[in-house]
C-alpha cells in the first residue's frame, strides 16, 4: 500500500510531464474528439460537449497548464502520504521492477530515510504546483514552450523520487542522472540569455563529474562485494583505506550536487536562471536529494563511519557555511543570493552531519542520532523556507521584471501579502526564535556543545571553533536577510518597474507561498511533530533514538535531557503574545495619542529621493571591509569632471563587482589546462599524410618490438 | 642448416627472396618516377616467377592462376597505368630530391635486421627458410611503408602501397603456398579496384591542386597555423 | 508558584531597567562634573513619551509601526529567561541561553528593518552598522556563554548559575576569558562608548540612534525602554554568571529579598565601573570596531578552548 | 541459411541495379526499399538464429552466431534508417547544385556496395574473406568521401584510401601469419575458417599468433580509428556526404572492431596470455583520451562527432581488452548503442548543416528556435552519446567503469577524466548551436527525423531494459569471447 503511494507519486509526476507534451497536440485531440463523437453519438452528450469545450482554442492551454500542475500536485500529495506512512509505520519495504540489466532488475527499497525525503519533496512539490500555473502564464508559447517546461519538470520530480527509492547502484545512478539532466533542461529553459547557457553548461558538466565520482564510489564498494544491490554493498568488507577512498568519492560526488565549497560554483549560476518554481525545487529539494545520497552512502552502505570523515565534513561544512553566507551577502541578484544562501545552509547541514559521524565513531550513538536529527531537521526546514523565498522571488520577478535588489524598494505597500510571506521566509532563514530555522540551529548548537564527552584533543578544540563559526554564520545570515527584505520591500522604490508593481492577482501563487509560510511557522512552534518522525529515521539508520525527547510533554523540546537543555516554543509564543499584547494595550488605550503622519525628516536639505537611500552595496560595505580577503572585489569610482581646470564633478559612477575566489583559482586553470592540452595533442595531427604514415609505421615497429 | 644442404627449390626461393628484397631497396632510393615504376614492375615479375616456381615444384595448380593475376596486375597493368600518368603529367623528367637518403637507406637496412629479430620466435615451429622468407617479406612491407614516408609524389605512394602488397603475396606464397583460392581472387580483385581508383584519384588530385605532391594535401589538420 | 515568581521577577526586571539607566547617567554626570538628573528621570521620560502623539514618517509601513512592540516584547522575553533574583525558574527551562540570544537577534532584526523602512540614508546607515556589529558580537557572546554552559553542561541559564553557585569558589581561567568577552560584547551590544555613543546624533558616528531617528511618542518610549532593558540584562548576566552569590535558591520571601538586594548592589557597582570606563575611554572609529569585536570573539573562543583543554581534559 | 544468402544477394542486386539504372527521381526511395527488404531478411535470419542457435552454412563459408547476428540486424537497421534520411538529404544536395545525377548514381550504387561489404564482413566464416570485404568497404566508400569533389574532400579521400590501404595490408599480413599457423595443424582449404580455427585455437602456435595479432590490431585498428592510426577518420567523416558519415561511424568502425575481436578470441585461445588484451587496452585508452581532448579544438560539426566516434571506439576497444564478462558485455552493448546514437546524431547534424548552410559550428546557431525537432534531436543525441541515463550509452559506460574498477582500479582515473573531458568538449560546442535566438534569415528545411526518433527511442529502451533475446545473445557472445557470462 505504502509502496503503491510512492509509485503513484513517481508515476503522477511522470504523467504530468507527458501531459505537458499535449500542448501542441490540440488539433489531433480535436480530431480524436470528432471521431469519437461520430462513432458513439449516443454516449453521454454532456461529456462530449465538455470535451469540446476544453479543447476550445483559448481555454485549452490554460486548462492544460492547470491539469499538468494538478497532476504534479497530486504527485506531491502522494509523496507526502507515502513518506508519512512509512515514517509512522517504521517499516522497510522492498520491491523489484523488471527493468534495467538482465541480471540486475531495478531494486526498490522504501524505508524511513527515503520516506523522510519523500516528505520534503512532497511538500515542496505541492507548494510548487499551487504556484506554477500562475507563474508559467507569463511565458510566451513561441519562445518558451510549455511542453518543454512541463515535461522536464515532471521528469525532474520523478527522478528525485526515484533516487530515494533506488536500492541498487545502477538504478540509483539512472535516477540520479535523470534528475540532473532534466534539471539541466530546466536551467537552460530560457536559453536566449547567454547567462543561462553558460550556467546550464557548467551545471551539466559538474553534474557529470559528480556522477562519475559517485559511480566510482559505488565501484569501490562493488569491487569488495558481489553485486550492485545496496544489500550486497552493505555487506562489503572494506579496509579503512578503501572505505575512506569510497567516502571521499561519495563526498565529492554528492557534495558537488549539494554545492559545498569549493565545488559549488554551478549553484549560484544555475539556480538563479531557472524559472523560479524550478529554482525553488532545485535549491530547496534537489540539494536535499544529494544530502540523502551522502547519508545513504555513509551511514547505510559504508556502515562503519570514521571520525576523520566527520572532521572532513565538519571543516567543509564550516567553510561552506561561512563562505556561502558571505558570498550571498554581496550578491545584487536576489536569486543568486538565495542560491549562495543554500550553500550556507548545506554547509550547516554538513557540519552537523560531521558531528554526528564523530560521535558515532567515538561510541556515542545517541549523540550521533542527535546530530543526524539536527541535520535532517535543518534539511527539512531549509526546504521549506528556501522554497518559500524562491517562490517569493519568483513573484517579485513576475511583478517587477527584475531581480536586481538594488533596483527595488518599497514593495511592502504594493505587494502587502507577498511581503508578509516573504518576511516569514526571511525570519525563518535568519533562524529567529518561533520559526523553524531556529529549532534546527538550536539543535545544531546542542550537538556541538556535547563535545565534552569526547576524548580526542583535536576534536575537543575543533568542534568549539566550528560552533563559533556556526554562530557567526547565523548572525551573518540575519544581516544578509535584513538587507534582502529591507532593500526589496522597505524604503522607496528605486526603479520605474518597481513603482508600477502591484500585488499578484493569482490566488494559487499566493497559496503556494502561504502553505510554506504556515508550515515554517507551525514547525517553528511545534517542532516535536517533525522531530518524532525524524527520530524514527535515526532509529532505523543508527539503531539509536533520542532519549525522552518528549519527557517534559510534547510542547517541550529536550533533545539530550531536560537538565541539559530545553526549549518550549509554544510557551515562548504565549509569552511573546502576552508581552506584546500588554504593551500594546497599555500604550494604545489613550485615544489622544493616535498617531499622525508627517513628512520624513530630510536633514533640512529638502526632498528625499530614492537615491539617497542606502543601497545594497552600501549596506554591505562594512562587511566588505571586514572580510575583504574573502572576495575578489573590483571597486571603481569614475568621475566625470567639468568646469574650469576640470575641477567640478559632473557625475560620479560607482562600479562594484564581487567575485568568487574559486573561479579564477580552481576552474579557470582547469579550463586553460584542457585547452592547452588540446592544443598540444592537436599537434600530432599535422595534416601531412607522410607524417600519418610515419605514425602507422612507428606504431607497428614499436608494437612488434614490444611483443618480441 | 647451410644453404648447400637445401633442395633446389628452397635455394631458388631464397634467391628470389634476396632479389625481391633488393628491388625494395632499389625503390627506396629511387628519385626518378619512371625508374621507380620500372623497378616495381621488376619486383612484380620476380613475384610472378616465385609463384610459378612454387606452383611447379609443389604441384599446386591454383598458384598458376595467382601467377597470372600477378603478372597481369603488377607487371603489366599497374606499371602501365602509372607510367601513363607520369608521362601525362610531364613528370618523367623530374627528380625528387630525397631528404636524408643515406639515413633512409640505413634505416631500411636496420629494418631488415629488425624483421629477422621480430620473426625469430617462429623458428621454433618451422624452418630457417621460412624465417628467411617471412622476414624478407616483412621487410619488403616495411620498406614499402618507408618508401611512402620518404617520397612525396602520389605515384611513389601508389608504388609503395603496391610493393607492400607484393611483400604480402610473397609471404603468402612462400610460407603457405598461397592462400585459399577464394581469398586470392578476392585480394586480386581488391588490388585491381584499388588500382583503378588510384587512377581516378590522380585525376582528381591533379585537378584539385594541380600537382601530385601529397605534401600539398594538408588542409585538414588540428594544428594552429 | 514557580511560574508566578518567574512572572513577578520578570515584571520587576522590566520595571527596574530604567532605574539602572538613571543610575548610570547619574554616575557619569558625577564623574564628568556635571549636575546629575534625578535617578528616576528615565521613568519620567518614558511616561512623557507614552502620552505624546506619535508622528510617523510618510514612508513608513506597518513594519515600522509594529517594530517597537516586537523589539520590546523580544527583549522582555529575553529578560524573563535570565535569573534575576532567583534561580530554578521554569521560564529558563522553556527558553535556554541560545534562545535568549535568539531573542536579541529577533529584536535587532526588526530594529534594522525599521531603520530601512523609512527610506532615509540615516536609517540604512544605522541598520547596516548595527547588523555588522551585532553579527560579530553575537557569536562572541555565544562563545562566552557556551563556556559557562559547557562548564555546567547545560544551556539552561538557571541551572547553569545554580551549578556555579553550588560549586563554590573555583578559579577557572576560562571564566576570566568569558567575562572579558562578555563585557566587551555587552558594551558593543548596548551601544555604549567606545563602540557607539548613546548621546550623540552626529551622522558619522551614530549607530543605534540612526535607526530610531524617526521614532517618536510611544514607539520611541518602547524602544528606549527596550534598550534600557538590554543594558540591564547584560549587567545581570555578567553579575549572575560570574558572581552568582546572593541569588535566591529557594522561594522564601527572605531569600528573594536578599537576592534582590544582592543583584541591585552588584548592578550598582557594575554601573559605576561602566561609567568610569565610558568617561575614560574615547569612542572608536567605526572600522576599528571590528578589531574590538574580533578581540571579543577571540576571547570567547579562548575561554571555550581553555575550558575544554585545561579544565575538562581527560 | 537462405536468409543469409538473401542478405548478401539484395545489396549485390542493388549495386548492379543502381549502376545500370542511373539516377532517377525515385532512386532515393528505391534505396530505402532495398535496405528495407534487406532489413527484413536480416530479421528473418535473426529469428532463425534465435530458434536454432548458431548457424554454419553447408560449405562452412558463412557463420552466424550470437556475436554477429545482432550486428547484422544492427547494420541492416542503421542502413535502412540512414537511407530514409539520405533520400531527402541527397535530393536537397542536388537541388542546391552540389551534386549531379552521375554522382548520385555512384552514391547509391556504392551505398549498396558498402552494405554488401559490411554484411560480408559479418557473415563470413573465412578470415581471408573478412579481410577482402573489409578492404572492399574502403574501396566502396572512398569515392563517396570525395563525392563533392572539393579540394578538402579529395584530400580526405586520398588520406582515407592510403592510410586504410596501408593499414589493411598489415592486417592481411596478420591473416597470412594466422593461415601459416593454421596450415601447420590442418588442411589448407579450411584453415582460414573461423569455426575451425576457434575449435583448434589451443593448438595454434602462440608466437606466430602474437605477431599476427599485432598486425591485425594495427591493420583493422586503422579502420577502427585507434590513435595514432586514426588520422584519416575525422577527415573522411567530415568531408563526405552526411549519410556516409552516419554509416561509417555507425557500421564500419563496429565491423573493424568485430574483426579484431574475432582475432583476439583466437589469440587468447592460443596464447593463454593477456598480451592481446593489454594491447587493446592500451590502444583503446590512448584513443579515448586523445580523442576526448581533441574534441575541444573542433570547428567543424561533423569532425566533432567523428572524434567522438574515435573516443567511443577507443572505449569499446578498451573494454574488449579488459576481457572479463562484464566488460565484454558492456562493450557489446556499447557497440549497439553507439551505432544507433551516432548515426542518429549524424542525421541531425546533416540537417543542421543544411539548415545553416555550413558545417562550421560558429555559424550554426539557434537550432531549437528555428526548427525544434532538429535542435532537440541534436541535443538529446548529444546527451545520449555523452553517457547520460536513461540512455543506453550510460548503461554500457557504467558497466565498463565498474569492470575497470574491478580489474584495474587505477585505470578508472584516466577513464573518468576522459569521460569528463569528452563531455565538456562535446557540450561546449553543441550547446551554442542548439540554443539561442533564431539567426536572421534562417528558415526551416524539409527534414525527416523519424530515423532519429526511432534510434533514440531504441537507445532509451536499451538504457531502461535490455530485451530478453538481445540479453541472451549478448550473454552468449560474452560466453564466446570471455569464457563466462555475467548473467
Amino acid at each position: 500500500m505504502i509502496l503503491f503511494l510512492a509509485y503513484s507519486a513517481v508515476l503522477l509526476s511522470f504523467f504530468s510531464g507527458l501531459l505537458g507534451l499535449m500542448m501542441h497536440r490540440r488539433q489531433p485531440l480535436l480530431a480524436f474528439n470528432q471521431y469519437w463523437l461520430a462513432k458513439f453519438p449516443t454516449v453521454n452528450q454532456r461529456c462530449q460537449s465538455a470535451m469540446a469545450d476544453c479543447l476550445e482554442e483559448k481555454r485549452f492551454p490554460i486548462l492544460l497548464r492547470r491539469a499538468v500542475f494538478f497532476l504534479l500536485g497530486l504527485s506531491g500529495i502522494f509523496a507526502i502520504l507515502a513518506g508519512l506512512s512509512v515514517l509512522i509505520g517504521q517499516g522497510v519495504i522492498t520491491d523489484q521492477i523488471s527493468l534495467g540489466l538482465p541480471w540486475l532488475p531495478w531494486h526498490v527499497r522504501f524505508d524511513c530515510l527515503s520516506g523522510f525525503f519523500f516528505l520534503i519533496i512532497g511538500i515542496a512539490v505541492s507548494a510548487v504546483s499551487l504556484y506554477g500555473p500562475g507563474y508559467v502564464n507569463s511565458y510566451k508559447e513561441s519562445q518558451h514552450p510549455f511542453a518543454v517546461l512541463a515535461l522536464f519538470t515532471g521528469l525532474f520530480v520523478a527522478g528525485m523520487l526515484l533516487v530515494l527509492l533506488a536500492d541498487d547502484a545502477f538504478f540509483f545512478m539512472i535516477a540520479w542522472e535523470l534528475m540532473s539532466v532534466a534539471s539541466y533542461f530546466l536551467v537552460s529553459f530560457q536559453h536566449e540569455n547567454p547567462a543561462n547557457r553558460r550556467a546550464a553548461f557548467l551545471y551539466l558538466l559538474m553534474a557529470e563529474v559528480g556522477a562519475l565520482a559517485i559511480i566510482l564510489g559505488f565501484g569501490v564498494l562493488a569491487s569488495f562485494s558481489d553485486g550492485f544491490t545496496f544489500d550486497a554493498l552493505r555487506n562489503a568488507q572494506l579496509s579503512t583505506t578503501w572505505a575512506s577512498i569510497a567516502f571521499v568519492l561519495a563526498l565529492l560526488g554528492f557534495g558537488m550536487k549539494a554545492g559545498i565549497v569549493p565545488v559549488h560554483v554551478w549553484l549560484p549560476e544555475a539556480h538563479p536562471v531557472a524559472p523560479s518554481h524550478i529554482s525553488a525545487l532545485m535549491s530547496g529539494v534537489m540539494l536535499k536529494v544529494a544530502l540523502y545520497g551522502l547519508i545513504r552512502f555513509c551511514f547505510d552502505l559504508l556502515g562503519d563511519v570514521h571520525w576523520q570523515w566527520g572532521v572532513v565534513l565538519l571543516i567543509l561544512g564550516t567553510v561552506s557555511a561561512l563562505g556561502g553566507i558571505l558570498y550571498a551577502m554581496m550578491q545584487p541578484n536576489l536569486k543568486s543570493l538565495l542560491a549562495y544562501s543554500s550553500v550556507e545552509n548545506i554547509g550547516i547541514i554538513f557540519m552537523v552531519l560531521g558531528l554526528s559521524m564523530i560521535f558515532m565513531d567515538n561510541g556515542h550513538p545517541q549523540l550521533a542520532a542527535l546530530g543526524l536529527l539536527a541535520a535532517l531537521l535543518h534539511a527539512f526546514n531549509h526546504a521549506l523556507f528556501k522554497n518559500l523565498l524562491f517562490l517569493g522571488a519568483g513573484i517579485i520577478h513576475h511583478q517587477t521584471h527584475q531581480l536586481n535588489i538594488d533596483m527595488m524598494g518599497g514593495l511592502i505597500k504594493k505587494m502587502p501579502k507577498t511581503s508578509v510571506l516573504f518576511l516569514i521566509g526571511c525570519m525563518s532563514i535568519s533562524s529567529l526564535p518561533l520559526f523553524n530555522g531556529f529549532v534546527s540551529e538550536w539543535l545544531a548548537f546542542q550537538t556541538a556543545l556535547q563535545v565534552d564527552v569526547l576524548d580526542n584533543g583535536v576534536l575537543r578544540s575543533l568542534i568549539p571553533v566550528s560552533a563559533a563559526a556556526l554562530a557567526l554564520t547565523a548572525a551573518l545570515a540575519a544581516a544578509c536577510f535584513v538587507k534582502v527584505f529591507g532593500m526589496i520591500f522597505l524604503g522607496q522604490s528605486r526603479s520605474h518597474h518597481c513603482d508600477k508593481a502591484h500585488e499578484i492577482q493569482d490566488k494559487g501563487m499566493l497559496a503556494g507561498l502561504s502553505l510554506l509560510a504556515v508550515l515554517c511557522f507551525l514547525f517553528g512552534i511545534f517542532p516535536g511533530l517533525i522531530i518524532s518522525l525524524i527520530n524514527n529515521v535515526a532509529g532505523q539508520l543508527l539503531g539509536e533514538t533520542l532519549p525522552n525527547d518528549a519527557a517534559l510533554g510534547w510542547l517541550w523540546l529536550a533533545p539530550v535531557s531536560a537538565n541539559q537543555a530545553s526549549y518550549a516554543p509554544p510557551l515562548v509564543l504565549i509569552g511573546a503574545l502576552i508581552a506584546a499584547g500588554a504593551s500594546f494595550w497599555f500604550l494604545r488605550r489613550n485615544p489622544a495619542t493616535v498617531m499622525r503622519r508627517a513628512e520624513t525628516w530630510d536633514c533640512g536639505f529638502g526632498g528625499l529621493t530614492p537615491k539617497m537611500q542606502y543601497s545594497c552595496s552600501a549596506f554591505t560595505m562594512p562587511f566588505r571591509r571586514i572580510f575583504n580577503k574573502v572576495w575578489i572585489i573590483d571597486e571603481r569610482v569614475e568621475k566625470d569632471m567639468r568646469g574650469a581646470m576640470d575641477q567640478d564633478v559632473a557625475a560620479i559612477r560607482y562600479h562594484l563587482e564581487v567575485h568568487d575566489h574559486s573561479w579564477p583559482h580552481i576552474y579557470q586553470p582547469i579550463e586553460n589546462g584542457v585547452n592547452t592540452l588540446a592544443k598540444v595533442v592537436g599537434r600530432i595531427q599535422t595534416g601531412n599524410i607522410r607524417t600519418y604514415l610515419g605514425y602507422s609505421f612507428a606504431t607497428l615497429i614499436l608494437m612488434l618490438w614490444v611483443i618480441s | 642448416m647451410n644453404i648447400e644442404q637445401l633442395d633446389f627449390y628452397t635455394q631458388a626461393i631464397l634467391s628470389m627472396a634476396a632479389l625481391v628484397g633488393l628491388t625494395s631497396f632499389l625503390m627506396l632510393g629511387q628519385g626518378r618516377l619512371l625508374r621507380l615504376i620500372f623497378v616495381f614492375a621488376m619486383q612484380g615479375f620476380l613475384l610472378t616467377l616465385t609463384t610459378v616456381l612454387a606452383a611447379y615444384s609443389l604441384n599446386n595448380p591454383h598458384l598458376y592462376i595467382s601467377a597470372v593475376l600477378t603478372l597481369a596486375l603488377k607487371v603489366i597493368f599497374i606499371p602501365w597505368m602509372l607510367r601513363r600518368q607520369v608521362v601525362q603529367m610531364n613528370m618523367h623528367r623530374d627528380i625528387e630530391a630525397l631528404k636524408n637518403n643515406t639515413a633512409v637507406m640505413l634505416g631500411g637496412a636496420s629494418l631488415m635486421v629488425f624483421s629477422y629479430y621480430v620473426l625469430h620466435p617462429i623458428v621454433q615451429s618451422s624452418s630457417v627458410v621460412m624465417l628467411n622468407a617471412l622476414a624478407v617479406s616483412l621487410s619488403v612491407m616495411l620498406l614499402g611503408m618507408l618508401l611512402m614516408i620518404s617520397h612525396r609524389q602520389a605515384i611513389a605512394h601508389v608504388v609503395g602501397f603496391m610493393s607492400i602488397e607484393n611483400g604480402l603475396f610473397f609471404a603468402a606464397i612462400v610460407s603457405t603456398n598461397g592462400m585459399p583460392l577464394v581469398v586470392e581472387l578476392g585480394v586480386a580483385f581488391d588490388v585491381l579496384v584499388a588500382a583503378v581508383l588510384f587512377g581516378i584519384f590522380f585525376f582528381h588530385i591533379r585537378t584539385s591542386i594541380d600537382s601530385l605532391d601529397v605534401d600539398l594535401l594538408n588542409k585538414l589538420h588540428e594544428v594552429d597555423k | 508558584m514557580n511560574w508566578l515568581i518567574a512572572v513577578l521577577q520578570s515584571m520587576l526586571f522590566v520595571a527596574l531597567a530604567p532605574l539602572l539607566a538613571g543610575w548610570l547617567k547619574c554616575c557619569k554626570c558625577y564623574l564628568q562634573n556635571r549636575k546629575a538628573p534625578s535617578v528616576i528621570q528615565p521613568y519620567r521620560d518614558l511616561l512623557k513619551l507614552s502620552h505624546k502623539q506619535p508622528v510617523v514618517a510618510e514612508q513608513a509601513s506597518w513594519i515600522f509601526l509594529i517594530a517597537p512592540y516586537i523589539i520590546f516584547s523580544a527583549t522582555v522575553l529575553a529578560a524573563t529567561v535570565v535569573p534575576f533574583i532567583a534561580v530554578n525558574l521554569p521560564t529558563s527551562a522553556s527558553a535556554d541561553v541560545i534562545v535568549m540570544v535568539g531573542f536579541f537577534a529577533f529584536a535587532r532584526f526588526f530594529l534594522a528593518l525599521a531603520g530601512l523602512d523609512i527610506g532615509t540614508a540615516f536609517g540604512g546607515m544605522g541598520s547596516s552598522r548595527e547588523m555588522t556589529i551585532s553579527s560579530l558580537a553575537e557569536p562572541a557572546m555565544l562563545m562566552a556563554v557556551f563556556t559557562l554552559t559547557m562548564t555546567a553542561s547545560t544551556t539552561n541559564l538557571s541551572l547553569a548559575i545554580a551549578h556555579v553557585l553550588n560549586e563554590g569558589l573555583v578559579l577557572r581561567p576560562s571564566f576570566v576569558f568569558a567575562l572579558a568577552a562578555l563585557t566587551l560584547v555587552a558594551i558593543a551590544e548596548t551601544g555604549r562608548i567606545p563602540v557607539d555613543n548613546p548621546a550623540t546624533h552626529l551622522e558619522l558616528t551614530m549607530i543605534h540612534e540612526a535607526m530610531i531617528l524617526e521614532y517618536s511618542g510611544r514607539h520611541l518610549a518602547l524602544i528606549e525602554w527596550a534598550s534600557q532593558l538590554k543594558l540591564m540584562l547584560y549587567g545581570v548576566l555578567i553579575a549572575n554568571i560570574f558572581l552568582p552569590w546572593g541569588i535566591a535558591e529557594t522561594f522564601s520571601v527572605q531569600a528573594l529579598g536578599y537576592g534582590l538586594l544582592a543583584i541591585m548592589g552588584k548592578l550598582a557597582v557594575l554601573a559605576i565601573f561602566l561609567a568610569i570606563a565610558e568617561t575614560l575611554v574615547a569612542k572608536m572609529r567605526l572600522f576599528r570596531v571590528q578589531e574590538y569585536l574580533s578581540f571579543a570573539y577571540l576571547l570567547g573562543l579562548l575561554g571555550m578552548l581553555s575550558h575544554i583543554i585545561l579544565e575538562a581534559s581527560r | 541459411m537462405i536468409a543469409a544468402y538473401l542478405v548478401l544477394l539484395i545489396p549485390l542486386i542493388g549495386i548492379i541495379f543502381f549502376a545500370l539504372a542511373g539516377h532517377r527521381e525515385d532512386t532515393g526511395k528505391l534505396n530505402v526499399r532495398f535496405n528495407g527488404i534487406c532489413l527484413l531478411a536480416t530479421i528473418w535470419l535473426a529469428l532463425n538464429v534465435l530458434n536454432q542457435g548458431t548457424i554454419i552454412s553447408s560449405g562452412k563459408a558463412f557463420l552466424i552466431d550470437p556475436f554477429n547476428v545482432y550486428l547484422i540486424v544492427l547494420t541492416a537497421f542503421v542502413g535502412f534508417t540512414t537511407s530514409i534520411f539520405s533520400a531527402p538529404y541527397m535530393a536537397h544536395e542536388k537541388e542546391i547544385g552540389k551534386l549531379t545525377d552521375g554522382r548520385l548514381k555512384l552514391y547509391h550504387s556504392m551505398f549498396q556496395g558498402f552494405m554488401l561489404a559490411m554484411y560480408l564482413v559479418l557473415t563470413t566464416n573465412n578470415m581471408g574473406i573478412m579481410w577482402v570485404a573489409m578492404e572492399g568497404a574502403t574501396l566502396a566508400t572512398v569515392l563517396l568521401v570525395s563525392l563533392y569533389r572539393t579540394p578538402e574532400s579529395i584530400e580526405a579521400a586520398w588520406k582515407y584510401f592510403i592510410l586504410c590501404g596501408v593499414g589493411i595490408a598489415q592486417a592481411l599480413f596478420g591473416t597470412i601469419l594466422l593461415y601459416y599457423a593454421a596450415v601447420q595443424i590442418g588442411d589448407g582449404e579450411n584453415a582460414l575458417l573461423w569455426s575451425v580455427l576457434y575449435e583448434n585455437a589451443g593448438k595454434l602456435n602462440p608466437e606466430i599468433l602474437e605477431i599476427g595479432f599485432v598486425f591485425m590490431l594495427i591493420g583493422y585498428g586503422t579502420k577502427i580509428g585507434l590513435v595514432p592510426l586514426h588520422n584519416w577518420l575525422p577527415d573522411a567523416h567530415s568531408e563526405g556526404p552526411t549519410p556516409m558519415s552516419a554509416v561509417l561511424s555507425g557500421l564500419l568502425l563496429n565491423d573493424a572492431l568485430y574483426a579484431v575481436v574475432r582475432n583476439k578470441m583466437l589469440v587468447d585461445g592460443a596464447t593463454h596470455s593477456t598480451m592481446a588484451g593489454y594491447l587493446m587496452m592500451g590502444f583503446g585508452m590512448l584513443s579515448f583520451l586523445v580523442a576526448a581532448v581533441l574534441l575541444h579544438r573542433q570547428k567543424d560539426i561533423k569532425r566533432l562527432f567523428s572524434y567522438s566516434s574515435i573516443e567511443h571506439m577507443g572505449l569499446m576497444t578498451f573494454a574488449f581488452g579488459i576481457g572479463g564478462p562484464l566488460a565484454t558485455f558492456a562493450a557489446l552493448l556499447h557497440m549497439t548503442v553507439h551505432s544507433l546514437t551516432k548515426s542518429a546524431i549524424f542525421v541531425t547534424v546533416g540537417h543542421a548543416a543544411q539548415l545553416a548552410g555550413t558545417q562550421k559550428m560558429e555559424q550554426i546557431r539557434g537550432l531549437i528556435r528555428t526548427q525544434p525537432k532538429i535542435g532537440w534531436g541534436l541535443l538529446i543525441g548529444t546527451i545520449s552519446i555523452a553517457g547520460f541515463p536513461p540512455f543506453g550509452v550510460f548503461t554500457s559506460e557504467f558497466l565498463v567503469l565498474l569492470a575497470t574498477m574491478h580489474s584495474y582500479p587505477w585505470l578508472t582515473l584516466p577513464l573518468l577524466l576522459g569521460i569528463g573531458i569528452a563531455f565538456a568538449g562535446l557540450f561546449r560546442h553543441v550547446q551554442p548551436m542548439v540554443y539561442g535566438d533564431q539567426p536572421k534569415g534562417q528558415k526551416p528545411i524539409a527534414a525527416n527525423l523519424w530515423p532519429v526518433m526511432i534510434h533514440l527511442a531504441l537507445v532509451l529502451w536499451l538504457g531502461l531494459a535490455i530485451p530478453g533475446f538481445l540479453a541472451h545473445w549478448f550473454s552468449q557472445a560474452t560466453l564466446l569471447i570471455s569464457g563466462s557470462t555475467p548473467l
